[in-house]
């Protein structure tokens, strides 16, 4: 077994565990932790595929940035969990037969043949002076360049997006309507009531 | 050598795992949400071990498209929960049926 | 460069002019878009008119032809063409936008801007219909046609008009994605061409061509309405605004009538002539049977749906017995019944404006406080129920006498709308307008103002020329159906 | 020369429409005098105008010309156009005539009314029509024509449209005309379908061809095509002219202005068909089975109506019923192929029966609006010129020499007698017969109006005065005619063959000409007398005379009578009265029923079966269905999970089993 082996099966061990009391934990907090875990095993994983720049993306902007966001808005939320996870027991079975069917035929799926070792081998490694980072670089900003774009636009949306969704202006604050202002008419202002004088008593 | 039917299965497990865990937490939606993080990875493992063994960057690419587009979402979709939890009290999935037929 | 594109200036001059009227804002400036829109629906009008004294009606050819490529890939090209038959309907749809434009002048006081823009709109629409010589071109007008109704009912309605237009949209609906299907069918068949022209040349069997015509017929019919599927017409009528009304029975309905021309019988023309029977039965249904529900109503406006039904009845009936004389007749009876009608939903608005009730039960003796409208809305009753000397007449002489050729039952069956179309039209006329002052609110009545004067006047001078001097008319669509009736004649087997 | 004759035939017309629109459209602004100044002077100039075309004819010219093509189907070109002959010009001259005469009474007897441009209007559009009919080239125009007069007595019989009763009436006339016209329409379609043509002179021209051709109309019948065609015609005869069983709109039509009840329901309109059929005399000839059924159909009218004229009391619709009973006479007269007898009687009874309505009139105005007979009496003291002008009129109509009414009726009489056609014995019996009815309903009429003691209440007793001048004048003008103009016109229209090119007569049915036969040689005022002579000694004669005797018997010498009678005959009675229960079975059956089938139709066939079940109903079928599916959508984010989880699973399942 060599070291890259060693490795993996390490650290496919601790994701899978890892990934399992995600699922099962009863603190939405712990929840996160392990998730946190998962994502890191999983982006040494990814180093090992030789895709450095994404196991580092993986490990700034998810485990950096959105699981931190996933922190904050569980702590910020006050949930009662108890009640959260009733029937948890009651899906137990059903969430595992499902699970379980879907394992097994990707499992007999990826062992069927085509992805072996002897069918599919691991490449060379790469030369030295390498770039996974410069490689991927190049081809974001030629090929993928529409793409990459939508992409910014995609993210820009999702902040003003999640900013107007969860900004809450006081209902109170007086505001002007420029619209309504520009509209106004003479007769909404002014009415001009004419009626006889009437004699005071 | 690792073979890539091994990466493929470690994703595998991922995925299992993440669909148990969305019928399992059916009620907390932070963890749902988690547990659709826990699948895009499962997805993106697979995808770069596809990129290493057929030495395509194509597949790279497309994950750090995922990753964007799952930063996205888990932001939009975290920020309806704080606008959900503010109105309703609750982020249990089971008080929100204003789609039932 | 307009000499060019006479039918594109037609279609697009008024959509673009109802943009024009939306732009002009909200119902504070809703002069601005009143005078807008007239002046927009008259040029239109004004567009048209080259088309007829351009028009060389010594052939039955297409003309005025303009092609462009629209998408290549699935070779569909935005191809326009008029015939003598589409020329007269054009015409007919420029004159009733005016007439719509100005008798909704006083009366729509809401949204005015998007209500004279959905009019104009749908008019470049219309015209789009009945000029398009690519299928897909016209399917696309054909649909889009049906979004400013729907809209117009819809919004500017009555108090039961969602379901009207639901019922009206879904109607309409139905039939035409079956035409959808078939013409795409054809252009499968004709060597990917959507171009009518190529489709009049596919040999097809006659299994094939039963399957298409039942196809084609279920848009058409439900346009027409024929009977059985007509219920829609005289809930969408009865909420529909008076404008909405007269567009949907002066120019909507002949669309129905104008696909049987375009595309049943050049198209399926042996399943024409096997399927005729059918065609003709339904027709007489439609005149018999309908004349007597119109009979039963108490509703005015439903009462002249009906009757519009049992009109377009002689439209279908001439159509398919194949002879010229009732062909023609067919054609003229669908120009005459859009001034008839149109004026008669006018009339009806007009008394709606003034009492908010189209129950003839609310009525009685409308002439004593309103002499001039019971002068116009008699000789439009009269039209209506078929006068010699009114246009009303000339279509349906001309198909009984072209019926009678075929077979006389059918002439003499036909016939019975001189009793039966008489009998409603005088019934309410005589419950609306005769008789002594009925209630508080008839004698408060006023008499048609000088507005309503001029278009209800315009309508009467176009059915009494029409009447009394068809030949014009006929003359412009004689080569025109002689064509369409060589085309039917051909045996595609 | 002949141009200048066409802008005479165009100005006939067209000066009648142009006076009507004037009226009709600037009524209020020209006021009352201009209104009648217009109309009055537009029919005296067609009047005139007829007067100079009626001696241009007789000077031997006629025309047959197209005015305008109306237009051009399927390359036959429909034309409006215009035939003037002898049948022609006739008819012209007795429509303008009668016109003008209505038009100086109206002035009169509308004075008050609040419609009086509208009236005057409305009959110089009758007077266009009318002469539009008369004057039509061509089927199409006689169609024209045809429903345009009936349009413009539509309009004047609801005339005074606040009455429930008028606007019943004009609505019921135009109906059962219109049933009458559906007839027309489909012979003018068979005319059409057979000869290709609408023209008079090319359909009459090509009749001997067409005569083996055949038409089924019910499966297995074979008809022969000419007799169709005139059936069909007849029936719009029948609506126009009134002929059982489409005779019911006339009495109705009472319940318009008196002046209308003279010119269009007894002097014009009603006598269309009359000429209609005198006109297609070409192809009537050719139809035995049609001129019976119009000779049986004639006869049974001009009888039974006139015996319902004997228990009226409405001094309007007696002489409505006796104008149906006349028109009778003259189907009668046409169907034993006396076509120009009957032409003859239509001028005459033109005259004497507009004289009869319009002094009927005079009665009523000067009754105060009063119709009823039993209220009147003694009136020939307070009405002189009336009465005298009313005897003279029930003189003509009762048929005593040498009162026009005598010559054409007892030609028509003698014309039946001649014929040798199926029903013509039958014919012969009912128009013998209708004579004694005639005469005594006639003089039941004068009896009870003029003679007797006054039964009026004491206000209209004191008010009782002669009508004014312009209403005197037209009875005095048609009295005149009513005396003289079946004498004067016998011998030159009827046996001189002065119609010989215009109606035409096969040698076989020639019963004119067996008449004519007696005086052969004999110049005019001989054949006069000789006929006078001849028909003293005649039945006819005697039956009318009985009849006045009868009726002075009855109402003056002993008025205990009629009640007695009628007492004794109660049934027969209570028949008359509801006029053989005819209106109440078309208003029952035909009205109330298609009413009522509309009715059911309306809610079981288009709102019940069509968008209940059909239209509701697919609707309600999606509905269900979707009821059934419904509990699916849980609306729960995790149960659309589980539904993806699961069809993802589904779709690997059968990808692996495929591979």
């Amino acid at each position: 077994m060599t070291f890259e082996q060693l490795a993996f099966y390490f650290l496919a061990s601790v994701a899978v565990i890892a990934a399992g009391l995600v699922i099962t934990v009863r603190n939405p907090v712990r929840a996160a932790m392990f998730l946190i875990l998962t994502f890191f095993t999983v982006a040494v994983i990814w180093l090992l595929l030789e895709a450095e720049f994404l196991a580092i993306v993986l490990v700034l902007v998810y485990v950096g940035a959105v699981m931190v966001l996933f922190l904050f808005v569980v702590m910020m939320l006050d949930v009662d969990v108890d009640q959260l996870r009733e029937g948890f027991a009651e899906y137990l079975p059903i969430g595992m037969t499902v699970a379980v069917i879907i394992l097994l035929q990707l499992v007999i799926i990826f062992t069927s043949g085509p992805f072996d070792i002897e069918q599919m081998p691991a490449p060379a490694a790469a030369a030295a002076d390498y770039g996974n980072t410069h490689q991927l670089g190049l081809l974001l900003y030629t090929y993928y360049v529409y793409p990459f774009e939508l992409a910014a636009a995609l993210l820009l949306l999702a902040i003003v997006a999640a900013i107007s969704l969860s900004l809450r202006g006081r209902l109170s604050s007086k505001r002007q309507n420029p619209d309504a202002q520009v509209r106004v008419h003479k007769d909404d202002r002014l009415r001009v009531v004419k009626m006889n004088a009437e004699k005071q008593d | 050598m690792i073979a890539l039917s091994d990466y493929l299965i470690l994703g595998a497990i991922l995925f299992a795992i993440s669909v148990a865990g969305i019928y399992l937490n059916r009620k907390n939606v932070i963890i749902l949400l988690m547990s659709i993080e826990l699948m895009l990875l499962a997805v993106n493992l697979n995808f770069i071990a596809f990129s290493h063994y057929l030495n395509d960057l194509a597949g790279q690419v497309f994950v750090f498209f995922i990753l964007t587009v799952a930063a996205a979402e888990s932001a939009i979709g975290l920020a309806i929960i704080i606008v959900l939890f503010r109105r309703r009290h609750t982020i249990n999935i089971e008080d929100l049926d204003t789609l039932k037929g | 460069m307009f000499e060019a594109n006479q039918l594109s200036l037609a279609i697009w001059l008024p959509i673009i002019g109802g943009i024009a009227v939306l732009a002009t804002g909200n119902d504070q400036r809703a002069a601005l878009a009143r005078i807008v829109a007239l002046v927009v629906s008259i040029a239109t009008l004004l567009v048209t008119l080259p088309l007829y004294s351009g028009f060389d009606k010594a052939t039955g050819d297409m003309q005025f032809l303009e092609h462009y490529q629209w998408i290549p890939a699935l070779n569909i090209n935005y191809s326009l063409a008029i015939d003598g038959i589409a020329l007269l309907l054009i015409m007919l749809t420029a004159f009733i936008t005016i007439i719509v434009v100005i008798s909704a002048w006083q009366v729509i006081q809401q949204k005015v801007a998007q209500y004279f823009a959905a009019f104009l709109i749908m008019e470049g629409l219309m015209i789009g219909v009945f000029s398009a010589t690519d299928a897909i071109l016209f399917y696309v007008f054909w649909e889009a046609m049906l979004i400013p109704m729907f809209l117009i009912i819809g919004i500017w309605g009555g108090p039961n008009r969602i379901y009207a237009t639901i019922k009206f949209f879904l109607y309409t609906l139905l039939g035409s994605l079956l035409m959808l299907v078939a013409l795409i069918y054809l252009y499968l068949k004709s060597g990917n061409s959507f171009a009518l022209a190529d489709m009049y040349a596919v040999k097809l069997s006659l299994t094939e061509q039963i399957w298409l015509f039942s196809a084609f017929f279920m848009a058409f019919a439900v346009k027409i309405p024929m009977f059985p599927v007509h219920t829609w017409l005289p809930d969408a009528h009865v909420e529909a605004p008076a404008g909405g009304s007269v567009v949907l029975a002066a120019i909507m309905l002949k669309m129905g009538a104008y696909g049987f021309i375009r595309f049943n019988l050049p198209i399926t023309p042996d399943a024409s002539h096997s399927l005729s029977g059918v065609i003709i039965a339904l027709s007489l249904i439609a005149i018999v049977y309908i004349s007597l529900v119109a009979l039963a109503q108490t509703d005015m406006k439903k009462l002249i749906a009906y009757s519009s039904i049992a009109h377009m009845g002689f439209v279908t009936l001439g159509l398919f017995v194949f002879n010229k004389m009732a062909v023609e007749g067919a054609i003229i009876q669908m120009i005459s019944h859009g001034f008839i009608s149109g004026a008669m939903f006018l009339c009806v608005g007009v008394l709606y404006d003034r009492m908010h009730t189209r129950s003839m039960d609310d009525y009685g003796g409308v002439a004593n406080t309103m002499p001039k409208f019971a002068a116009f809305m008699m000789f439009f009753a009269m039209a209506n129920a078929g006068l010699p000397g009114t246009s009303g007449f000339v279509g349906e002489f001309l198909v009984i006498l072209g019926v009678f050729q075929v077979n006389p039952w059918y002439a003499i069956i036909a016939g019975t709308t001189l009793v039966l179309g008489a009998a409603y039209t005088l019934w309410m006329y005589r419950r609306v307008i005769f008789g002594a002052v009925s209630n508080d609110n008839v004698k408060a009545l006023k008499d048609i103002n000088s507005r309503e004067i001029f278009f209800l006047l315009i309508l009467t001078l176009s059915v009494l020329i029409m009447g009394l001097w068809p030949a014009p008319f006929l003359e412009t669509i004689n080569a025109s159906v002689d064509k369409l009736l060589t085309l039917a004649a051909v045996t595609k087997l | 020369m002949m141009d200048d004759m066409k802008l005479v035939y165009l100005a006939i017309p067209l000066v009648c429409l142009f006076a009507a629109l004037v009226a009709g459209v600037f009524g209020r602004q020209i006021g009352r005098v201009g209104a009648h100044s217009i109309t009055v002077a537009g029919v005296a100039i067609a009047f005139v105008l007829s007067l100079y075309v009626y001696l241009d004819v007789l000077a031997g010219n006629t025309f047959n010309g197209t005015v305008y093509v109306w237009g051009i189907s399927d390359n036959f070109p429909f034309e409006v156009g215009f035939l003037i002959d002898s049948l022609t010009a006739t008819m012209m001259v007795i429509v303008t005539f009668v016109s003008l005469m209505v038009h100086i009474y109206t002035i009169g007897y509308m004075h008050d009314d609040p419609g009086y441009q509208r009236f005057f209007s409305y009959i110089s559009l009758f007077t266009f029509a009318m002469l539009m009919l008369v004057m039509s080239n061509n089927f199409l125009q006689l169609f024209f024509g045809w429903e345009l007069v009936g349009l413009v007595s539509y309009l004047l019989i609801g005339f005074w449209y606040t009455r429930d009763t008028a606007i019943y009436a004009n609505m019921k006339a135009f109906l059962v005309n219109r049933v009458g016209d559906l007839g027309f329409l489909i012979g003018i379609a068979a005319i059409y379908a057979t000869f290709g043509t609408l023209d008079y002179n090319a359909v009459f021209a090509s009749v001997p061809e067409v005569l083996g051709q055949t038409i089924e109309i019910l499966p297995g019948s074979e008809w022969s095509i000419i007799s169709f065609i005139c059936i069909m015609l007849f029936i719009g005869a029948m609506g126009k002219s009134a002929q059982v069983p489409l005779h019911v709109w006339l009495p109705d039509s009472m319940e318009g202005p008196t002046p209308i009840s003279a010119l269009i329901h007894a002097a014009t309109m009603v006598t269309a068909g009359i000429f209609m059929v005198a006109r297609t005399s070409p192809l009537f000839e050719f139809s035995e089975t049609a001129l019976s059924l119009v000779m049986i159909i004639g006869a049974i009218t001009a009888f039974f109506m006139a015996l319902l004229g004997l228990v009226q009391n409405d001094i309007k619709r007696v002489v409505a019923y006796s104008t149906l009973s006349q028109l009778g006479y003259m189907t009668v007269g046409l169907g034993a192929s006396g076509y120009a007898a009957s032409i003859f009687h239509l001028g005459t009874h033109a005259f004497f029966k507009a004289l009869l309505f319009l002094a009927a009139g005079s009665v009523i105005i000067a009754m105060h609006h009063e119709q009823d007979m039993r209220k009147m009496g003694g009136l020939r003291k307070f009405l002189p010129w009336t009465y005298i002008t009313a005897v003279i009129g029930s003189l003509a109509l009762a048929g005593i020499p040498p009162f026009s009414g005598f010559f054409s009726k007892d030609l028509i009489i003698e014309s039946v007698h001649h014929s040798e056609l199926f029903g013509s014995g039958f014919a012969y019996a009912a128009v013998l017969s209708g004579v004694g009815l005639t005469a005594f309903y006639s003089f039941r009429l004068v009896f009870m109006t003029f003679h007797g003691r006054p039964r009026m209440d004491q206000h209209t007793l004191q008010h009782l005065k002669e009508s004014p001048t312009v209403v005197i004048l037209p009875l005095i003008l048609l009295a005149i005619p009513s005396m003289f103009a079946g004498a004067l016109f016998m011998n030159p229209m009827v046996f001189s063959d002065f119609f010989s090119g215009a109606i035409f007569v096969l040698p076989q049915h020639d019963v004119i000409g067996a008449i004519a036969e007696d005086y052969q040689g004999k110049s005019g005022m001989a054949v006069v007398f000789g006929f006078m002579l001849h028909g003293i000694l005649q039945p006819p004669f005697w039956l009318a005379a009985g009849g006045v005797v009868l009726a002075w018997l009855f109402y003056i010498r002993m008025p205990e009578l009629p009640g007695k009678l009628v007492a004794s005959v109660k049934p027969l009675y209570t028949l008359l009265m509801n006029k053989y229960y005819i209106d109440d079975f078309n208003q029952k059956f035909f009205a109330d029923g298609t009413v009522a089938v509309g009715r059911l139709m309306s809610k079981y066939g288009d709102t019940i079966f069509i968008d209940g079940w059909l239209v509701n109903g697919t609707a309600k079928a999606v509905g269900y269905f979707s009821r059934v599916l419904k509990p699916l959508q849980s609306g729960l984010v995790n149960h659309f999970a589980f539904a993806m989880i699961i069809g993802l699973l589904v779709l690997m399942t059968w990808f692996i089993k495929v591979n």
